[in-house]
């Protein structure tokens, strides 16, 4: 019985030294949890994969902050990384609010420097912020040029190769938006049923529910959620034999199934610990039920 | 890859470390970091003012043509609430403290009608296609069942006895439940975010991973 | 390229309903096969010639002119524009464009409005008039502030009220202060402190106000200290560490989380666990009710946060407006279940081959539509 | 005078506040967006009464010589550090957050790290608090217990390993039983909060200028 009443009154710390221990024990020895793709990420998977270096660019839309940065980063980076291998042309598009310009620029720089092989300005190029949102959105539709005018760097649009003969969205093949946010609903009202552009979603795990909706109704191409999402697409990845990177994703996908494991685990040994020290106060007559 | 060498990742992880710290508990590395992170957050919220409000709503609109002249007047209410700052005249910050709550009771009473009541009543109505299958009605019911309940739960002005206290009680069931489902899924992205950070320490600062 | 006058592709135009003026809506019907995008023109009366006027969804067949100007009269022309041809269409005659007096779309938030207002008004009014009979359930949450204080009192620690994360609009906010002054009230009887960190500077200034004023009718004005109610940090996580220090440091022996909260409640919440606080949280905010639910001792769930003040002042007027709310939402309830009543029937019906019943459930469906958009 | 002022003001503002929202017509239709503005305005000069009280917060802990005083030092050299380099990098470059400017790196190497490392701590209090709070005392609890244990188990891989269907009851505890409440709690919410509005429209509730 004194274990129990002493597991009972167990203090904090020890729970914070086992989520510590469960998270950082897998991430520097991998186990190797079986990771199944699901269907939302199959599909937008495979909208990409059947894309080639002849195919229209796909626009990655950064759409989140630091505060989302671990779920999202390796999604981004993922997705950036999947069309590199493939040669589709691709767009890194900075955001649509100015913290996100950051984020974008660590993405394209990480990934691009595993693609020497990969042109700045022929295999992708990168665009800044520009204020007005959804503004943003519709204008993109209109003329990609003079939405933006230069690119991050200073380039005019209209001097990089990539984007000679890409006027507007009917020249994009998909539109993805990496989010943190509502943003994907701008994209789906401004961009997607206004000019009919196919659009893609990544987003936290936590907003992943919200966009189920959409994802039936077929509005989204195919939707990442959570790292959970990331992974999925990391693995995917991999079994096409394409580089992958580090798959950040992957690797903390084992921390996050054993510390789920151990919070469920302390559940139920505290409730176990719970009815056996109850049972055992009632025997001797400590508890009286209160009225 | 070895451990890093940039001052910046040195002094992002050693930050990192310091406010973890805390949940051993107070110490002066905890307290280091809490005032570091006070100032700094301090002096970006005053740029992110200059850079996000001052210039593109005070400065730009006032002073370039077209002039907005309009804009005096909360130019003008926002000086009334230094009146604070004395004694004699600290009744001035009511006045743009009316303005400010009346006009946003007035916001907030269509938008919360339109689309929290109306939305969420329209949402609750049976629309036949669900009741493609079995499953699909049974849920139907239990969702208005829920609703049901749950807003019997917040009726404040009778006693709870007979049939209508025991849907009170079935309330409480179904609001538990929905706690318990919400909190369980936001455990999931929670994780993630400790992961990131874990990541960053292990890879980015140690080099080990 | 060639020219083709497709007779089926059509363009008509109208003023924008429900606005403030200045926009003609443009709609295109049977858009040839293989268009690749739709370009409209229009030319003003008395001009000769036609000027570009943005692009027309093909998707939605449907696009928003912003550019006119109120009264003058526009001729509008469509171009599908297809691989290596372009079909063109012309409205029938002028439109112009003209702002509204009444957006109709809103309607149903009208009707809503007016229901809802005159129930409270009414009741209101009777509580004036027979102030007797007016009842309120127990909220624990409440009950709770008297033994939290006292206890913290008791052990010579003091009271830490936290206002959440919102500005003085946010309706949970207003409703952190009635709980406040009835802290404060209590607060300044027992002759212990209360610490009131904030995240939002009107909120602090109208604390500040607040607990002077329950310390005054407590008939202790002088112990009130007006620097126990300071400004922190408008950064969330800021806020966060600071308010944590805070509890840490002083070591609070009650703890009031109310307001609107975000992310941050469960660590504020299991920090005053942690050094053995008793809490008391309320928040309007759905998302973080959970976290406080498991963590906080008492917790005022959502709407019982707007019914404290009433249940604190017993005022009639207020307790008058709770039953009014209370009222609307049996309304509401008849409605939904009407709704799902008459939804199945009609579901039944039509498998049936009736469809009657379904158009005037469609019709109800609609009305609310229409209102939550 | 001193109340009664300020109550008129409220009755006068969200009445006319709401009846724009019907009448698209100037100038109640572009009156919303205006007043969003002009508060936002307000909202400026309002954080300076913030820093204000914050500043001598510290100034009086460092003039006391109170334990600890000198936490304070460091707090206004965050402060400045970042003020100075922040209003450097406003007038260089159009956007503060450009990636290379100094104040961006200010942001990225300190900011952002205090913040998602006190963000992350949430996992550590989500395990703590669900060991602690999640024991079936009663039957209420037991619900709690069993939903946050069922959904969070069936929202990652094990999950599904353990049982195949796991994964699908987890969704519908969350998207039915969880439904209901849910959106009774909303209605709740906002029925409450509209209410509210009314009566501080109607001066019924006042705390706010005591």
């Amino acid at each position: 019985m004194g274990f129990w009443q002493r597991f009972l009154q167990l203090d904090r710390k020890w729970i914070f030294i086992g989520i510590a221990i469960v998270v950082i024990i897998p991430l520097i020895k991998p186990l190797g949890l079986p990771i199944k793709p699901t269907k939302p990420v199959i599909d937008l998977f495979t909208y990409i994969d059947t894309l080639g270096p002849e195919s229209d660019p796909v626009m990655v839309v950064t759409g989140f902050d630091p505060s989302t940065m671990p779920e999202l980063m390796p999604m981004e980076q993922a997705l950036l990384r999947h069309c590199l291998t493939k040669g589709i042309p691709v767009i890194s598009f900075g955001g649509l609010y100015p913290a996100y310009i950051g984020m974008a620029k660590m993405a394209i720089d990480e990934v691009s420097a595993d693609f020497p092989d990969k042109k700045y300005g022929e295999d992708y190029v990168f665009l800044g912020f520009i204020p007005g949102v959804s503004a943003v959105i519709l204008s993109i539709g209109i003329d990609i040029a003079t939405t933006f005018g230069n690119d991050y760097y200073g380039t005019p649009i209209d001097s990089l190769p990539m984007l000679r003969g890409v006027k507007n969205y009917s020249d994009i093949s998909l539109v993805v938006d990496v989010s943190g946010s509502s943003t994907p609903e701008y994209w789906l009202m401004y961009a997607q049923e206004r000019y009919g552009v196919n659009i893609g979603v990544a987003c936290t795990a936590v907003s992943a529910p919200a966009f189920y909706a959409f994802l039936q109704s077929g509005q989204f191409v195919g939707m990442l959620g959570g790292l959970k999402g990331a992974a999925e697409y990391e693995e995917l990845m991999a079994r096409k034999g394409y580089p992958t990177g580090r798959r950040p994703a992957t690797i903390g996908m084992d921390s996050q199934s054993l510390a789920h494991l151990l919070i469920i685990l302390l559940i139920i040994l505290g409730n176990a610990g719970y009815f056996i020290v109850r049972r055992g106060e009632r025997r001797q007559g400590i508890i009286r039920r209160k009225k | 890859m070895s451990i890093s060498t940039s001052i910046w990742v040195w002094m992002a992880a050693l930050l990192t470390l310091m406010v973890y710290s805390f949940l051993y508990k107070d110490n002066p590395f905890y307290r280091l970091a809490e005032h570091i992170f006070m100032g700094l957050s301090l002096g970006y919220t005053l740029t992110i003012l200059w850079y996000n409000y001052i210039i593109p709503r005070v400065y730009e609109p006032l002073f370039l043509p077209p002039h907005q002249w309009s804009l005096i007047f909360p130019i003008l209410l926002g000086m009334m609430t230094f009146g604070i700052f004395s004694k004699k005249y600290s009744w001035l910050i009511k006045y743009p403290l009316a303005f400010y709550v009346g006009g946003y009771a007035g916001l907030r009473i269509p938008l919360l009608l339109q689309s929290w009541i109306i939305r969420q009543v329209e949402a609750s109505f049976l629309t036949p296609d669900k009741f493609t299958s079995l499953m699909s009605s049974i849920n139907a019911i239990l969702i208005f069942a829920g609703l049901f309940a749950t807003l019997i739960y917040f009726y404040f002005s009778k006693k709870r006895e007979h049939g209508f206290g025991a849907a009170a009680q079935v309330g409480i069931v179904f609001i538990m439940v929905a706690f318990g489902a919400a909190f369980g899924y936001t455990v999931m992205a929670r994780i993630s975010l400790l992961i990131g950070r874990m990541q960053f320490l292990l890879h980015d600062w140690l080099g080990i991973m | 390229m060639i020219l083709l006058l497709a007779l089926a592709f059509s363009i008509s135009a109208k003023d924008t309903p429900d606005d403030g003026g200045g926009s003609i809506t443009v709609n295109v019907y049977n858009i040839p096969e293989g268009t690749a995008r739709i370009e409209l023109s229009r030319l003003e009366k008395g001009d000769t010639l036609f000027k570009e006027a943005g692009l027309i969804s093909i998707f939605k067949g449907e696009c928003e002119d912003v550019s006119v100007i109120d009264g003058v009269e526009y001729l509008y022309r469509g171009k599908a524009i297809a691989k290596d041809t372009f079909y063109i269409a012309e409205i029938k005659g002028f439109v112009t464009s003209s702002p509204q007096w009444f957006n109709k779309s809103r309607t149903t938030v009208l009707i809503f409005l007016i229901l809802f207002g005159s129930v409270v008004l009414t009741y209101i009014q009777l509580a004036k008039k027979n102030p007797e009979g007016l009842f309120i359930r127990k909220l624990p949450a409440l009950d709770a502030i008297d033994e939290a204080v006292g206890r913290s009192t008791e052990m010579g620690k003091p009271v830490l009220f936290v206002p959440g994360l919102e500005a003085i609009t946010d309706a949970g906010t207003l409703a952190s202060l009635t709980i406040l002054e009835k802290v404060g009230k209590k607060v300044a009887e027992y002759g212990s402190r209360v610490i009131h960190p904030n995240f939002d500077p009107i909120v602090m200034t109208t604390a500040q106000e607040t607990l002077k004023t329950a310390f005054a009718e407590a008939g202790r004005p002088d112990a009130f200290n007006k620097d126990d109610v300071f400004y922190l940090t408008y950064e969330q996580f800021g806020f966060a560490a600071g308010v944590d220090g805070i509890m840490l440091r002083e070591r609070p022996g009650a703890i009031f989380l109310q307001g609107y909260f975000y992310a941050e409640s469960l660590i504020l919440a299991e920090t005053g666990y942690s050094i053995g606080a008793i809490q008391i949280a309320g928040t309007n905010a759905t998302t973080q009710l959970p976290f406080f639910v498991a963590a906080c001792d008492y917790v005022l769930l959502g709407e019982e946060m707007f019914a404290a003040s009433a249940y604190i002042s017993r005022e009639p007027r207020l307790l008058g407006s709770i039953k009014g709310s209370d009222l609307a939402k049996v309304v509401l309830l008849f409605m939904i279940g009407a709704g799902v009543i008459f939804g199945t029937i009609a579901g039944i019906a039509k498998q049936g081959g009736n469809p009657a019943y379904m158009q005037i459930f469609n019709k109800m469906l609609e009305f609310l539509a229409r209102g939550a958009k | 005078m001193k109340k009664r002022v300020p109550l008129v003001i409220t009755f006068v503002t969200g009445f006319i506040v709401i009846i724009s929202f019907f009448i698209p017509h100037r100038p109640f239709g572009p009156l919303e967006t205006d007043t969003l503005i002009w508060y936002s305005i307000i909202l400026g000069f309002t954080l300076l009464i913030g820093v204000d009280s914050l500043v001598r917060l510290h100034v009086r802990q460092m003039r006391r010589r109170k334990a600890g005083w000198w936490y304070s030092i460091v707090f206004f050299a965050g402060f400045f550090y970042c003020l100075v380099i922040g209003i450097m990098s406003v007038i260089r470059t159009p956007n503060p957050f450009q990636p290379g400017t100094i104040f961006f790196y200010g942001y990225k190497t300190i900011l952002i790290p205090l913040q998602s490392t006190m963000f992350a701590l949430l996992a550590f209090f989500v395990a703590s608090a669900s060991y602690r709070a999640f024991r079936a005392r009663t039957l209420e609890a037991t619900l709690l217990l069993v939903a946050a244990v069922i959904v969070m188990i069936g929202r990652v891989p094990a999950g599904y390993k353990l049982w195949t269907r796991l994964p699908g009851i987890a969704n519908w505890i969350f998207n039915v039983l969880q439904m209901g409440a849910m959106r009774g709690i909303m209605i709740g919410v906002a029925l409450g909060a509209v209410a509210m509005s009314l009566r501080l429209i109607l001066g019924i509730e006042r705390t706010y200028l005591s």
